[in-house]
């Protein structure tokens, strides 16, 4: 099933089954949605549920807030991370906050949805990562999803949850065809081993872990067994897991497509290393974006951004300096 | 009926006026800290607007004491609040700027400038598609008239036909900017008057207050759409306690307070013979008991256990409406 | 005069038009990638907007080939700079949406909605301080006026008595949403009339185009403050190469293209005697090979340099003005 | 001299011997801004160069990077870190991006000042640290000043950078008194060794470098030897000054104020273990902020931040856990 599908599912499912389920966003409605994740819901559920907005990103989760307040539980969509960039007071300010002042009187059943990341020449305003800067904001839940039955199964799970969650996709997933089945029990504070190894723990996320589980092909064939780690949650982190892994395999990698200075893999780092430093057998590693907004042309594009073979070679040469 | 309100105006009025002279003795005397914004001046239009519009949400900014308590919060709750204890009514977390009481309808108390009135749009827009009439009631400054966030929230309420009233408290300062070197529009109803009828109003006078948001509560209720009053005020403290407000000259003060809303109120209902002098006397005193006891609570109560750092951050609660 | 405002009209309408048709092929082949933005159907609006503010300095949306082409850019360079190579107009680093040269004063290009405002604003304050009177002419789309940045933007400009011109070209659609689920107030002029003289024009007329853009200019230049032009027109391509288009009926898009600012042109022009059958192929032959010349110069190009990657993140200079 | 005056001894001078240079934002000219920081600028200067603006953040960056884009050199002032964040996409998409995205051909000449931090009860949306969001934004400075000397020459060498700048204050810093003299060839991108120790290397910035270097005077009496590091620079940052110290003292704390999660301390921690993880004798402590929005009562506010007691005693039990 199509990363997009599965998405629109979840949608689908939560609307027909709660009432209080409105989806809100630019060109969410009659044209389905940029990446048309919200296709065929306008007709299935009507305007007065599927709404479209005007251009105005901080309104568009100001108003949702206010549907919440309410006992809505309204699924805004930001068309990219990029233009959240516009609502930053409304998700730091307002949606993190407002039951911790309230001391727990209002609360907010809701969910910002949103793209992010490179996808083909978009440029730099249109190509960020910035998941960084939700996962720093106490009072916030920061989901993405890796694949279709992370993608189902945590958007369920976020309209479900009584408070405002960060929903985050990837540009390039939307067209990508995962197996699906429905699970039982799907956690999303849970992250997911997607494979099992020995030599090195690879923690990842969104898009990037299927670079990581390409290059951990082409590692395994050098004699290096990877165990890769797919985070579902970015806020709250699930260390448990990670440091479960590390503990077995005493080296840790972490790769994410932000440029790497105070991206979200450093908090992995930096906490693998204080929490499991008689643990490790070498310095931990971060594969990231480089530390430059993305550019146009394809070349340099590729070059801005992990790929599988730069994992992969990165990965081996770090190996090799550390005794692997 | 106009006896009843006055009585009720006079009451509240006073009531605000007392509490919020009282708050600032407690912030003196290091009982209360943080920002604390006094409404001291714009009762009439805090007062007559709650009262006004009766049943439905309210939104209000940082300045929101004389609000919470017209809408019948309880004044020890409050002060409790100020004096960041756990009996407050934000558990001593929000303080000053941040009473909320779902159970009153009223959401807040917004420390930034404007964010407010979308979430006013939002729950409108909630509101009237679970086919309730009552509508939102949403208060800002002229400050907050010069943000996107207004005019977005202008928009989508006109677009969407959702029942907020908008309503502007033009004091003409944004801390200590004067409006004209704010905003190009020095009358600030023709910023809306194009998405929703739009009117300017004396908020030195409740009376005036009270009526225009009577009939603005009919239209919103009526056609399910928005309504814009710009409602002229003053303030005669500082913007906060950290501001001693004099860039505004010792005569412009004074001129104002001259019309106080207070002194307004009385001299027309002793004209009127809505009030006697025997009734505001007891009024007098029952403001002065409420306050009295408000700061005896919150003197007397706890402050918030240790562990309350951690709560209210997460309610951790999966919904199990959706199968 | 007309003449010859005709002649260079029809030639730049015809070179955009031409040069966008290829690089919708271009793009096809896959020479061209990102988003593309075609502007194809609203030539009218960018030719007669850029010839008739002539000097002074330009900020665009996205949307801005024919922006570029019509304020003097080289089209070799576009073109270069859409197929992302060393020798384009930016390097090859920002693509479609971001050209750029200050030479030409042509400051993009920008790929957020209405973000460009008030970098117009600004930059019309800091023409005035300095003593200039060209002023600025910004342009951007109907779903621009829906954001709180174009509020924040009018209101500066108006406040501040800047020379900026407000050009909305009103193409009804912004990516697959009709302006009448987006904006309360449809006839977009009305939200800038209390700020500035603001007018609504046919946006397929070129000289009506022309014709406002000069009275504008013209105003700005000699009073140093801002105005607002609304131009009604429409694109017949999707937004972006990424969409196609159909959310309108085919008999909506042919009923604009009957009114084709090309074609209205030619007709007026060969009515008038301005142009001759022979002038207009002399043209399209001179457009061909330039579009021609672009591509081959585009194609030959060389891609930038690994470590193009790294450079211009910054400067790193330290103006040593202050002592 | 106090932390304000040094601020407004920088604008005064830069105005004065450039014409270029002007002021904006909220309350900046007749009032004389809310900190005070511009005060008497508006009558030496005038009100076309100190410039009051409405409450508009996204548009008062928005406008001054305009102005720099002609030549001048604007220096903007956001009234708190809190309120940057409906500036964030002039911030991230713009100021940031525009001379990469031009090919070096638009280049921004700009500061936006800002103060941030827990000041004294003003409540979650009023108390926030949030250098990390600009820290992680390629084509964006972030200097930070701790005292009156960093102030005044950090914020003039702000204004005489071709290149945009974030400069970041702290609240309780305005009205602190430091010593003050004017030093030669002062380089932001250079962090400052404030004391120099052998047992463990802090590192910090803003006010938080006040706090650590008054537990250092307590664990000195207890025999531990501190360097501290003052951060003048967070992007780009010196992290040759602060390997160098590592290299020596073999144990690593940083010290923030922000929640611990994400914030920029984490990124020293990561690239400290990384590349000097062989040197280490320790694992690395962040002493931050707990991850909760800061609340109203005192108590508990000063219970969400580090404290000197609590940079302290956190030092002395890790100590203790770690052989030192
Ligand atoms: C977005 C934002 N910018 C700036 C501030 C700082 N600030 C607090 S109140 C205020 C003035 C608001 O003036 P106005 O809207 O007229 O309300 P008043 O206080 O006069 O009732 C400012 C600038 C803020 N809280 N939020
Ligand atoms: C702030 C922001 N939100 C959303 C987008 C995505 N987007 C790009 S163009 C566009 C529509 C703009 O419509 P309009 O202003 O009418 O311009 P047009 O393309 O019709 O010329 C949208 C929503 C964006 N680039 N920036
Ligand atoms: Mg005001
Ligand atoms: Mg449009």
């Amino acid at each position: 099933m199509l990363y997009r599908e599965a998405l629109n599912l979840a949608l689908d499912h939560a609307m027909e089954h709660d009432p209080r389920v409105v989806i809100l966003g630019e060109d969410v409605g009659f044209y389905g949605g940029n990446y048309k994740v919200t296709e065929g819901l306008y007709v299935k559920y009507g305007p007065k549920r599927v709404i479209d907005t005007p251009i105005a990103e901080n309104s568009i989760v100001g108003t949702a807030i206010g549907m919440a307040m309410m006992g809505l539980r309204p699924v805004a969509e930001i068309m990219t991370a990029n233009f959240a960039m516009l609502a930053m007071d409304q998700i730091v300010n307002q949606m993190a906050k407002l039951r911790y002042m309230s001391g727990g009187k209002v609360f907010l059943p809701m969910v910002v949805r949103m793209p992010q990341g490179v996808a083909k020449q978009l440029a730099a305003q249109h190509s960020q990562s910035l998941e960084h800067m939700f996962a720093s904001v106490p009072g916030l839940y920061v989901f993405c999803a890796s694949d279709s039955i992370s993608a189902y199964h945590g958007l369920l799970y976020a309209i479900r949850l009584d408070d405002p969650v960060i929903f985050l996709e990837h540009v390039l997933l939307y067209s990508m065809d995962f197996p699906f089945q429905k699970v039982e029990n799907f956690d999303p504070f849970k992250a997911r081993v997607l494979k099992e190894g020995k030599d090195i723990t690879v923690v990842s996320y969104l898009k990037m872990v299927h670079d990581v589980l390409k290059a951990c092909e082409w590692l395994e064939k050098e004699g290096i067994s990877c165990e890769v780690i797919d985070l579902v949650s970015l806020r709250p982190i699930d260390f448990e897991t990670i440091y479960h892994s590390v503990k077995k395999t005493k080296r840790l990698v972490v790769v994410y497509e932000a440029p790497k200075t105070c991206g979200f893999g450093a908090e992995i780092s930096a906490r693998v290393s204080e929490e499991l430093f008689y643990f490790l057998d070498a310095p931990p590693l971060r594969i990231a974006g480089e530390e430059v907004p993305i550019p146009y042309n394809r070349k340099l594009e590729l070059m801005a951004i992990p790929t599988p073979e730069k994992i992969y070679q990165q990965i081996l040469s770090w190996g090799k300096r550390h005794g692997l | 009926m106009s006896q009843t309100l006055a009585e009720k105006f006079y009451y509240l009025m006073k009531l605000g006026r007392e509490f919020e002279i009282r708050c600032k003795e407690e912030y003196l005397k290091g009982n209360i800290s943080g920002f604390l914004h006094l409404a001291i001046g714009e009762e009439a239009v805090h007062v007559g607007a709650v009262v006004g519009f009766g049943k439905g949400d309210l939104f209000c900014p940082y300045r929101e004491h004389v609000l919470a308590l017209a809408r019948g919060m309880d004044p020890r709750l409050i002060m409790a609040e100020l004096f960041g204890k756990a009996t407050g009514v934000s558990k001593g977390k929000g303080g000053s700027m941040h009473l909320y009481e779902p159970k009153l309808d009223f959401f807040g108390g917004n420390a930034i400038v404007a964010a407010h009135l979308p979430h006013a749009v939002g729950a409108a827009y909630a509101r009237k598609l679970m086919g309730e009439k009552a509508g939102v009631l949403c208060i800002f400054g002229d400050g907050a008239t010069n943000n996107g966030t207004f005019f977005e929230a202008l928009n989508m309420a006109s677009l969407w036909e959702v029942p907020v009233l908008f309503l502007c408290e033009n004091n003409q300062y944004a801390i200590g900017t004067h409006i004209s070197k704010s905003s190009y529009l020095k009358d600030l109803y023709l910023k809306a008057k194009d998405y929703m009828p739009a009117v300017q109003i004396d908020g030195m006078d409740v009376f005036e207050v009270y009526k225009a948001v009577v009939e603005a509560k009919q239209y919103i209720e009526t056609y399910g759409k928005p309504y814009f009053i710009e409602a002229l005020t003053y303030r005669y403290e500082g913007h906060s306690m950290a501001d001693k407000g004099d860039y505004r000259s010792p005569r412009e003060i004074e001129m104002y307070k001259k019309r106080d809303p207070i002194d307004l109120l009385l001299q027309k209902s002793f004209k009127e013979g809505w009030l006697t002098e025997e009734q505001v006397k007891l009024i007098d005193q029952k403001v002065e008991a409420i306050v009295e006891e408000a700061v005896a609570f919150a003197l007397a109560s706890a402050e918030p256990s240790e562990e309350e750092l951690y709560t209210d951050v997460y309610c951790g609660v999966c919904s199990d409406v959706i199968p």
